[in-house]
């Protein structure tokens, strides 16, 4: 039964995985990853990881994913088959299969007796949610913490890459990237409440160029 | 005092940094003399019987890597200090006499140099030594570079290209010497308190495979520095790249660095691989004083003839050393200051003549002597000595090179009389070419002036006194040449024999029959 | 006033003298120069008086005095004193050298007299004369090195004195390389004395030869030959003689002093000097008599042919040189050194006379063109005469005497040394021949050109001036008689210095007559009585039939050369086509200068270019050159390796993991 | 179910804590708009007190936070060296135009978060902690490169950053997972002891773990080959970012090197150290002949980080005590020399139409001598000539080889500087000398400066006091250190014993 | 189930993510093979945590997630600017920076 639903859920992270590097279309890619993501959800509950099984199916397939479908809808995709760098084709896979080889050998011939085990018979609650949340509010109360402040960075990485400047409208790419054109080569795009700053240090330097080209 | 004597030129250098262009020159010249002056000062209360370091000052520089800034004055380094400090006013006042573009940064860089190379013949502790003997390069490396000359009409490089090969080249070997001094330090410490004081590296001694292979870090940057055979290639490009005032300077001594450097460093440290590799290094030597002479026989660029030249001096110093005895080393010391005061007017003349001819082609020169008889007669001297002969001290020095090469090695020391021969001939031909025959068009065939003739005339009076008196050299030497070599000997080295090797009874000159 | 202290003084004057002249050259007047010259010498001289007088004054055993101004060079187990060796060899040499010199100086202050060069030119003189003594007063080997080649540079100092002519500047550099090779040889001897005996002072030296040596052993040979290196290159024997023509560039009182009468002749000083060595290697001595006859015959031969005034004088010198330093090797010691002198009186005397024609002839050297200068110049013409009788030789005149002495000496000896006395005499034949060819050839007949106007308007001829060799002008204004010529009969300081040499070369000769005087022998005698050579004494007998041999060849010579020149002057061109193959080899000189130079000079320039246009470019540059391409070709991989591809970097960072994986489980236990 | 709640020593996470409250302010800062022109100040502040926690903490030897952290004097010392670099960055930063497109606050917040990455990174003795602490520093760098979205290259360099920066920390965490399994333990000590167990050391697993683990910080630290991302992302990021990045990422990447190879993987000495040293081998060498014939400084500099990082390595290789301090000194001397010449550069490329191309320094010593000089020094120094820290500290990594017995390394060391001169005195010469091998100025800069992408020309920027302050004190501390080395010596030992004593 | 079967799943999926990358030139996909990769490590952590016994593999996984995520957000805010700036979404194309 056990193996019968590893072996399923394998195949189906596996499918998935393949499925991310083989379709040409990122949607579909996305939607591959997506599969990959519950079966993996699956093995993690034949590991006894509830916990973790939850937040992979909540957090990823759940957010993340959604994330990536609207970033799709909104920069579309595809891509050529064309392949500029010499050797890459050839030498891809190979390093790819290597790589394998080298870790399995690793693995299979290691002398940890434990490897060839399902592991130790652990009491109940092993890797649920209690347990874990314990551990991180005592063992790992650092990274966990840390971790919070790693998405605040990133909340606020994505707000400075993607975010719209305040001065513009809500136009899209095109007139954005148009208006930024027009205000390269004199005073950069700085927000209103900004251009003090410059008083400071002396009135902003006259440009070679003053009006958009 | 030796303290002030190391600093005083670096002080002057940057206080010039910050006068009005037209006081610099003076001003340097100014640090020059006064570091002259200090030396002179240390030389006269030298006392000449004591074979150890004197005046020396030993205080830890960086303790947790056990370098130490420790200074002392011997009978192997006293006078190439006094060389250096007489060099230096030389150079700097015949530039003082001249104008210079940048002329603070210029005189802030000669003065940099000076106290570089002072460093690096002063240096009692390896590391000390290792880190001046690369210093020595920046400023040059600037002074070249910037005011250098570009050769691209000859098809030579650009100042810029030359002083680049010059720098990489010569630093290889100071690079390898640094990790070998490192080496050294620590495989004698074997664990024990680090430090790199060459007296007690000295004490502590090496085991001799690592002699081996460190012997020839410390021989590459030396030979390099020298330059010695095969090693030469930067010097052409370098040499006619230079601007002639450093050109007096940089050919008079940093030369003698490396030829120092076998003295100070690797006889002493050294003593087992220097008698291994003795033939080796000599044969380095003799290929240096026959090709530096064929070279020079060939060359029609006067730089490049006193140049080639040069390279067969070293050959004949470094040879002096490796004759492994006290004579030959005493000789080398005595040719070093000598080659430093020959080949230091030399460029000097070289500078008037081109400015008299506006050309570096000796076969463009000629029939000066007429017009110039004082120049000529300096001239005259300064080729006479250069050419080692009889009766000048250069003659003491080969003479001494020669009989130490001789009693050790026969057959090495006929293949460099040769030399010698060649030296006649190249020497006599710089000054005959440019001195004698008739005037080719195009060449103002002027008297020295008063200020090249204050220049030069200092170091032609060295160049005379000496010839009178080369054992005021040789007397001070002597005892700290034995101590070193008789060291690499084990002791078994000839002893001096400082007592009359059973000569006549003297007469007074005045006596009543 | 001790003999050393003489000896000191007699150095000093002429130091002072031509430190003097040169200090002063922008202030001093022409004449002053020449008086300050010539009185140096001339002090010199007498302080030699006074040191021969002091020395006679002592116990002959004690003549030999060393003295030290102060430590030279003595350090790493060397000791090497400035210091002076006298003895009656020395006081000797010093006695020719200064005494001949005055009379050359004095000659030279007329002769020079509008020369623009005359301050340098006095200067260098005294200069060479200073040198001269230091070569012979020197107490060790080191400062006898010293000397000898200070009077090397001060020869090319003034076989170059006319610094323009290119042929000057040339014949100079050539005298001097050839004189560098001498002193090395000396170098050599002196270290390899050193080795063996641990000291270079004279005294010493010879007191422990002879312990120190076996005879012949290869040391002492090897040491003696090095010596003989710098005696033959200095005294112009075989086969380093080929400088010695060359210098008559030289203004004609140099070729007189330096290149006739004193400096050509050190190399037999040396020998002499140094006899007790050379008894211990008598193979070497061998040698050098050897050479010194093959120097004597083959000279005399070019001397034969040459038509060059001075250079003929020149190859007679190197002649009668190979006649003395045959005799100092075979052990005729004093007799060679008479010769020495003798010769020094009679070949100035030569040059002398030669130089007033010269002058004549408006620097014209070619005998060709001269005749009938017996007519236009008597007091010159009686000169040459007797210079020329002298030697060749005549019966009763110095040369007499002394050549004849040596080939006795020689036959006393005997054995295998017969051979010199036999070829001596050979060549004393061609002697008489050459000197009297070059008389008839000058002197009678019916006058020349400049001979012409000289009788009839007692002008001296006023040639522009140029070089005969090259036939380019001369650039008078550094130093060259412009065209003003002096010649003895209107100029007394030159009459005065040949007349008093004239008498020399006649009667010099009379100090040592075989029975009746040997004045230089007794003298000398202290100098090498404990050489076993010493003792061989011709019996007078002897002597006296040499003498008549000596005498009739010298006759027999002239006769010759009358006969020859005068009588039948058409029968030398005869004798050119009969021994065309002969005359070739004599007037190229043996071919001497082309043997070196294609066996010396070309070799070292072809090894020069070689160095400079290929090995330079391509080992040496091509070592830096080689490594800096290497790195920048490193540098051009690595950078096409950064393509900008993120893929490819990524696949390169990948490559990385499986390698260093790889490594690792290799590595794996 | 029990909770025991764990013990917190709070002096100990004193810094942490400022720079996160700072974070946080800052970030605040960006939002009422009052406030807005306060953000540099604000950062400068709390690096200060940052700082300032961390000096008082000097000397403390203690695990924090259930053995997450470790706060030890080489943790202090690279922290401080961190902050320095970020201080100095927001220095450069002003007027920097990438900030004003970030916005000043944002910018701020993501550097100060980064700088709060390296602190934890340096402290971190846990594989957790560690992951974390490295992204958290990554992430910030990966946004900052972008930040100047309106160059092209400043995007791709994010982009590039990202994506390889991903890839080593996915290696990474993988070869973390390797290490984990084979020892069951995430804690440093864990790990050390997990592996000298008797049939684990020299285990297959632990040492493909060893690898990839070696492989994520080779990367973070650009060794070669895993270096690539180096010269692009230096040349295309803002260049007050890449001057930060150039020294504190390395600094933090090494110490957390450092400690997870000698504390973690000890018991596998044998196996990794000569890995490391061919690795050390190889950056040094690549990262010399890379940098010849550089146009772009930036580029330059890049490429002579692989190099530098290459002799640093060899610190680690040798894993003495010697060894930690020579690395600690000469990521101290690195950083002032680094510090100069970015000040330089920033400077010319705001006031020239030159970018960063070494045409942009032709003539800077009669132009600008106060810019000049810096330049200089700073290259001699990092070509390692004496008289400057830079000798110092390749003297110190060369004893440390040579006691550690790794003599051909050192001789690799001086191959490098070799080769090194003939980029560092291009630069010098393009400087000082009238060269004719340079191409004439006035021909267009190699970046596309002139283009519409370019940032605004402030003709003054070669006097700002901000720019030429930096660069002269870096300069003045890298001769000061030259000269008197003795300070920050026994500074590099203190940190050194602090891991080993 | 051994674990090994477990690992060496992960370690399937690991060389897959890299060979994606290794691959395709679209950002997004990029982005996907990285999150494949992290997985892939999650996976081993939470099977070795199984094997060893302790839940600390499983909490690195937790936190793992939470760097992908953010890996992620960050990598589309970076493709969306790309987009914006009107630059190809290839990162073939983006090789203004090489040599």
């Amino acid at each position: 039964m056990e193996a019968v639903l590893f072996f399923l859920a394998a195949l189906g992270a596996l499918g998935g995985a393949i499925g991310v590097i083989a379709m040409r279309n990122p949607f579909f890619s996305v939607l591959a990853l997506i599969v990959h993501l519950f079966s993996l959800a699956v093995l993690f509950l034949l590991l006894t990881a509830a916990f973790v099984a939850a937040a992979q199916v909540v957090v990823y397939a759940g957010a993340v994913m959604v994330l990536y479908v609207f970033v799709v809808a909104y920069v579309g995709g595809g891509e050529s088959a064309w392949e500029p760098i010499p050797g890459q084709r050839f030498l891809a896979p190979l390093i790819g299969i290597a790589l394998f080889v080298e870790l399995s050998v690793a693995v299979l011939s290691s002398s940890l007796l434990a490897l060839g085990t399902e592991g130790p018979k652990v009491e109940a609650g092993f890797g649920d949610p209690a347990a874990i949340g314990t551990l991180l509010l005592e063992n790992f109360l650092l990274p966990f913490e840390a971790s919070s402040i790693l998405l605040l960075l990133a909340a606020v990485g994505a707000v400075v890459l993607a975010g719209r400047r305040r001065e513009e409208g809500a136009g899209g790419p095109s007139e954005r990237f148009a208006e930024e054109e027009g205000s390269a080569p004199d005073a950069p795009a700085v927000p209103p409440s900004f251009d003090e700053v410059p008083s400071e240090e002396g009135p902003p330097a006259p440009s070679p160029a003053g009006d958009p080209a | 005092m030796i303290n002030s004597l190391l600093w005083t030129p670096l002080a002057f250098g940057i206080v010039g940094l910050f006068l009005p262009k037209r006081a610099t020159g003076w001003w340097a010249t100014l640090g020059a003399v006064a570091t002259l002056a200090i030396a002179v000062g240390m030389a006269i209360d030298f006392d000449a019987g004591n074979s150890g370091l004197q005046h020396t000052v030993d205080v830890a520089w960086i303790s947790g890597l056990g370098v130490d800034y420790s200074l002392g004055i011997d009978g192997l380094n006293l006078f190439l200090v006094l060389l250096t400090a007489v060099l230096w006013v030389g150079g700097i006042a015949f530039a003082a006499f001249r104008e210079q573009e940048r002329p603070q940064l210029f005189f802030f860089l000669m003065l940099l140099a000076e106290t570089a190379t002072l460093g690096a013949f002063l240096a009692q502790d390896l590391l000390l030594f290792v880190l001046f003997f690369d210093l020595m390069l920046v400023p040059f490396y600037f002074l070249f570079g910037v005011w250098g000359h570009d050769r691209t009409e000859e098809g030579g490089p650009t100042a810029q290209a030359a002083t680049l090969k010059m720098i990489v080249y010569t630093l290889i070997g100071s690079l390898l010497m640094l990790v070998g001094a490192v080496a050294a330090a620590i495989i004698s410490a074997d664990g024990g308190q680090l430090t790199f004081s060459i007296a007690a590296l000295q004490q502590q001694g090496l085991d001799v495979e690592s002699q081996r292979w460190i012997f020839w870090f410390f021989a590459a940057a030396f030979l390099v520095k020298m330059p010695a055979f095969l090693l030469h290639g930067w010097m052409p490009d370098a040499y006619r790249a230079a601007p002639l005032a450093v050109l007096v300077v940089f050919s008079g001594v940093l030369a003698k660095v490396g030829a120092y450097g076998f003295l100070r460093v690797v006889l002493p440290l050294f003593p087992d691989a220097s008698v291994e590799f003795q033939e080796a290094i000599l044969v380095i030597a003799l290929a240096s004083i026959l090709y530096g002479s064929v070279m020079a026989f060939t060359q029609t660029n006067v730089r490049l003839i006193a140049g080639y030249s040069s390279v067969a001096q070293l050959g004949f110093i470094t040879a002096g050393i490796f004759a492994l005895r006290a004579d030959g080393a005493d000789g080398a010391i005595l040719q070093m200051v000598n080659h430093g005061l020959v080949v230091a007017p030399i460029f000097v003349i070289v500078a008037i003549l081109v400015e008299r001819t506006g050309t570096e082609d000796i076969r463009q020169m000629g029939g000066m002597a007429l017009r110039a008889p004082i120049l000529a007669a300096f001239f005259l001297i300064v080729a006479l000595a250069t050419l080692a002969m009889p009766g000048s001290s250069n003659f003491v020095g080969e003479f001494y090179i020669l009989n130490g090469l001789f009693q050790e090695k026969i057959v090495f020391a006929f293949v460099a009389a040769t030399g010698v021969a060649m030296s006649a001939y190249y020497a006599l031909r710089l000054y005959q070419t440019t001195m004698h025959n008739r005037v080719p068009d195009g060449v103002a065939s002027r008297e020295i002036g008063l200020r090249d003739a204050v220049v030069l005339a200092p170091l032609v009076l060295c160049i005379l006194g000496l010839a009178l008196y080369p054992q005021l050299i040789l007397h001070r030497t002597a005892p700290a040449v034995q101590r070193t070599v008789a060291k690499v000997r084990g002791g078994d080295a000839p002893e001096a024999q400082l007592v009359r090797a059973g000569a006549h009874d003297w007469e007074p000159i005045l006596t009543k029959p | 006033m001790s003999v050393s202290s003489w000896a000191w003084l007699v150095l000093l004057f002429p130091l002072l003298g031509s430190s003097a002249i040169a200090l002063g050259f922008r202030v001093l007047p022409e004449k002053a120069a020449g008086a300050i010259g010539t009185a140096a010498i001339g002090l010199a001289f007498l302080c030699g008086i006074g040191a021969l007088v002091c020395l006679l004054g002592e116990d002959p055993e004690a003549r030999h005095h060393a003295s030290s101004l102060w430590d030279y060079a003595s350090a790493g187990g060397l000791d090497i004193e400035l210091g002076i060796y006298v003895d009656p060899l020395s006081v000797f040499m010093v006695l020719v050298v200064t005494g001949v010199s005055t009379l050359i100086h004095l000659y030279s202050y007329g002769y020079m007299q509008s020369d623009a060069g005359i301050r340098r030119f006095f200067s260098y003189l005294n200069f060479f004369v200073f040198s001269m003594l230091l070569l012979v007063l020197a107490g060790n080997f080191v400062l006898l090195i010293v000397g000898w080649a200070f009077v090397g540079f001060a020869s090319y100092a003034l076989i170059s004195f006319w610094y323009r002519r290119t042929t000057a500047t040339r014949a100079g550099m050539k005298a001097f390389v050839i004189n560098v090779i001498g002193d090395i040889g000396l170098v050599f001897a002196a270290i390899l004395i050193f080795r063996e005996l641990g000291t270079f002072d004279f005294g010493p030296v010879f007191e422990r030869a002879p312990e120190a040596f076996t005879t012949n052993e290869w040391t002492i040979t090897a040491i003696c030959l090095l010596l003989l290196v710098g005696a033959f290159a200095k005294s112009a024997q075989l086969p380093l003689h080929t400088w010695l023509p060359d210098a008559m560039e030289g203004p004609t009182p140099v070729s007189a002093l330096i290149h006739a009468a004193t400096m050509v002749t050190a190399g037999v000083y040396l020998i002499a000097r140094t006899h007790p060595l050379f008894e211990l290697a008598p193979t070497a001595a061998d040698v050098a008599a050897f050479t010194g006859l093959a120097t004597l015959l083959v000279a005399g031969t070019m001397a034969l042919v040459m038509t060059d005034l001075k250079r003929a004088i020149a190859y007679s010198t190197m002649s009668q040189i190979g006649y003395m330093v045959m005799g100092v090797s075979i052990g005729a010691y004093s007799a060679g050194l008479f010769h020495l002198m003798t010769h020094a009186f009679f070949k100035a005397l030569l040059f002398m006379a030669a130089g007033s024609i010269i002058a004549a002839m408006a620097n014209d050297q070619n005998i060709d063109r001269m005749s009938g200068f017996g007519r236009a110049m008597r007091f010159t013409s009686v000169a040459f005469l007797c210079g020329a009788l002298a030697l060749a030789a005549f019966p009763s005149t110095s040369g007499f005497f002394s050549k004849d002495e040596i080939l006795a000496f020689a036959e006393a000896r005997g054995g295998m040394y017969m051979i010199f006395t036999v070829l001596g005499y050979v060549g004393a034949l061609i002697t008489a021949v050459y000197a009297f060819r070059l008389v008839f050839r000058v002197l009678p007949g019916k006058p020349c050109k400049e001979a012409q106007e000289l009788i009839e308007t007692g002008h001296v001829a006023h040639g522009e001036p140029h070089n005969p060799a090259t036939g380019e002008p001369e650039d008078t204004d550094v130093g060259f008689p412009g065209s003003e010529h002096h010649i003895a009969e209107q100029n007394w300081p030159m009459r005065t210095a040949m007349g008093v040499l004239a008498f020399l070369a006649l009667f010099g000769g009379l100090v040592q007559v075989p029975g009746v005087d040997d004045l230089v022998t007794s003298f000398l005698e202290p100098v090498f009585h404990d050489s076993p050579l010493a003792h061989i004494h011709p019996s007078a007998g002897a002597e006296w039939r040499g003498l008549g041999i000596g005498g009739m060849i010298s006759l027999a010579g002239i006769g010759l050369a009358y006969l020859l020149y005068v009588a039948r002057p058409e029968l030398p061109a005869v004798l050119r086509r009969r021994l065309r193959p002969l005359y070739t080899l004599f007037v190229n000189k043996w071919y001497f200068d082309e043997a070196i130079d294609l066996l010396v000079v070309r070799p070292a320039l072809a090894v020069g270019r070689f160095a400079d246009r290929v090995f330079e470019r391509i080992v040496v540059d091509g070592l830096v050159n080689g490594t800096a391409e290497t790195v920048r070709g490193a540098g051009g991989v690595v950078r096409a390796v950064q393509n900008g591809f993120v893929r490819s970097y990524a696949l390169l960072l990948l490559i990385g993991v499986a390698g260093l994986a790889l490594y690792f489980l290799l590595s794996a236990s | 179910m029990n909770f025991n709640e764990p013990t917190i020593d709070y002096a100990g996470i004193s810094p942490i804590i400022a720079l996160t409250v700072g974070l946080c302010v800052v970030l605040l800062s960006a939002v009422f708009r009052p406030l807005r022109r306060s953000a540099p100040g604000l950062t400068l502040l709390t690096l200060a007190s940052a700082a300032a926690l961390l000096i008082w903490q000097w000397g403390e030897n203690v695990d924090l936070l259930t053995e997450a952290l470790r706060l030890d004097d080489l943790a202090i010392s690279i922290s401080l060296i961190a902050i320095l670099m970020a201080a100095s960055c927001v220095l450069l930063s002003l007027r920097e135009s990438a900030v004003e497109q970030a916005g000043p606050g944002e910018y701020h917040a993501l550097l100060l978060g980064s700088v709060l990455g390296m602190t934890l990174l340096a402290q971190a003795q846990n594989l957790v902690t560690f992951f974390v602490a490295i992204e958290i520093l990554s992430i910030p760098l990966y946004i900052l490169c972008a930040a100047n979205l309106r160059r092209e290259g400043s995007l791709e360099s994010g982009l590039k950053y990202l994506i390889v920066g991903s890839l080593g920390s996915a290696t990474l965490l993988y070869g973390m997972a390797f290490l984990y399994g084979g020892t069951g333990s995430t804690g440093f000590d864990g790990i050390a002891a997990g592996i000298a167990r008797e049939g684990v050391l020299g285990d297959p697993l632990i040492l493909i773990g060893i690898a990839m683990a070696g492989v994520g910080l080779a990367f973070k630290t650009s060794i070669a080959p895993f270096h690539q991302w180096t010269p692009d992302v230096y040349q295309g990021a803002p260049t007050p970012i890449t001057a930060f990045m150039a020294v504190a990422t390395k600094a933090a990447a090494f110490a957390v090197f450092l400690r997870f190879f000698v504390v973690a993987l000890g018991p596998q000495l044998e196996e990794w150290q000569p890995a490391l040293a061919v690795l050390a081998a190889v950056s040094i060498v690549v990262g010399n002949v890379g940098a010849l014939g550089q146009d772009s400084l930036k580029r330059l500099l890049g490429y002579s980080g692989v190099a530098q990082a290459g002799y640093m390595l060899g610190g680690i290789v040798v894993a003495s005590e010697a060894g930690a301090s020579s690395l600690v000194f000469y990521l101290a001397a690195y950083a002032f020399m680094n510090l100069a010449a970015f000040a330089v550069i920033v400077a010319r490329e705001r006031e020239t139409p030159f970018g960063d191309s070494i045409r942009a320094v032709r003539g800077l010593a009669r132009e600008r001598p106060l810019l000049a000089w810096p330049l200089t020094i700073s290259m001699l120094a990092l070509a390692g000539l004496p008289a400057t820290a830079g000798f110092i500290g390749k003297l110190y990594l060369i004893e440390a080889l040579v006691e550690g017995d790794y003599t051909w390394l050192a001789v690799f060391i001086a191959i490098g500087t070799m080769i090194s001169l003939a980029y560092y005195l291009r630069v010098v010469a393009a400087m000082w000398m009238r060269s004719g091998s340079e191409p004439a100025p006035g021909a267009t800069p190699a970046i596309a400066g002139a283009s519409p992408e370019a940032d605004p020309v402030d003709p003054e920027a070669g006097r700002r006091w901000y720019l030429v302050g930096p660069a002269l004190l870096a300069t003045a501390a890298t001769v000061f250190f030259g000269v008197i080395p003795q300070p920050l010596v026994e500074f590099a030992e203190r940190a050194g014993s602090s891991l080993f004593g | 189930m051994n674990i090994e079967w477990y690992v060496v799943l992960s370690a399937l999926l690991f060389c897959t993510g890299a060979l994606g990358i290794l691959i395709r030139r679209s950002p997004l996909v990029i982005l996907l093979c990285l999150e494949l990769m992290l997985n892939a490590g999650n996976l081993a952590l939470v099977a070795f945590s199984r094997m060893v016994g302790n839940q600390e593999g499983q909490v690195f996984a937790i936190v793992v997630m939470v760097v992908a995520a953010c890996e992620v957000v960050v990598g589309l805010g970076l493709i969306v600017a790309i987009f914006r700036r009107k630059l190809p979404l290839n990162v073939d194309d983006l090789r203004e920076l090489r040599g």
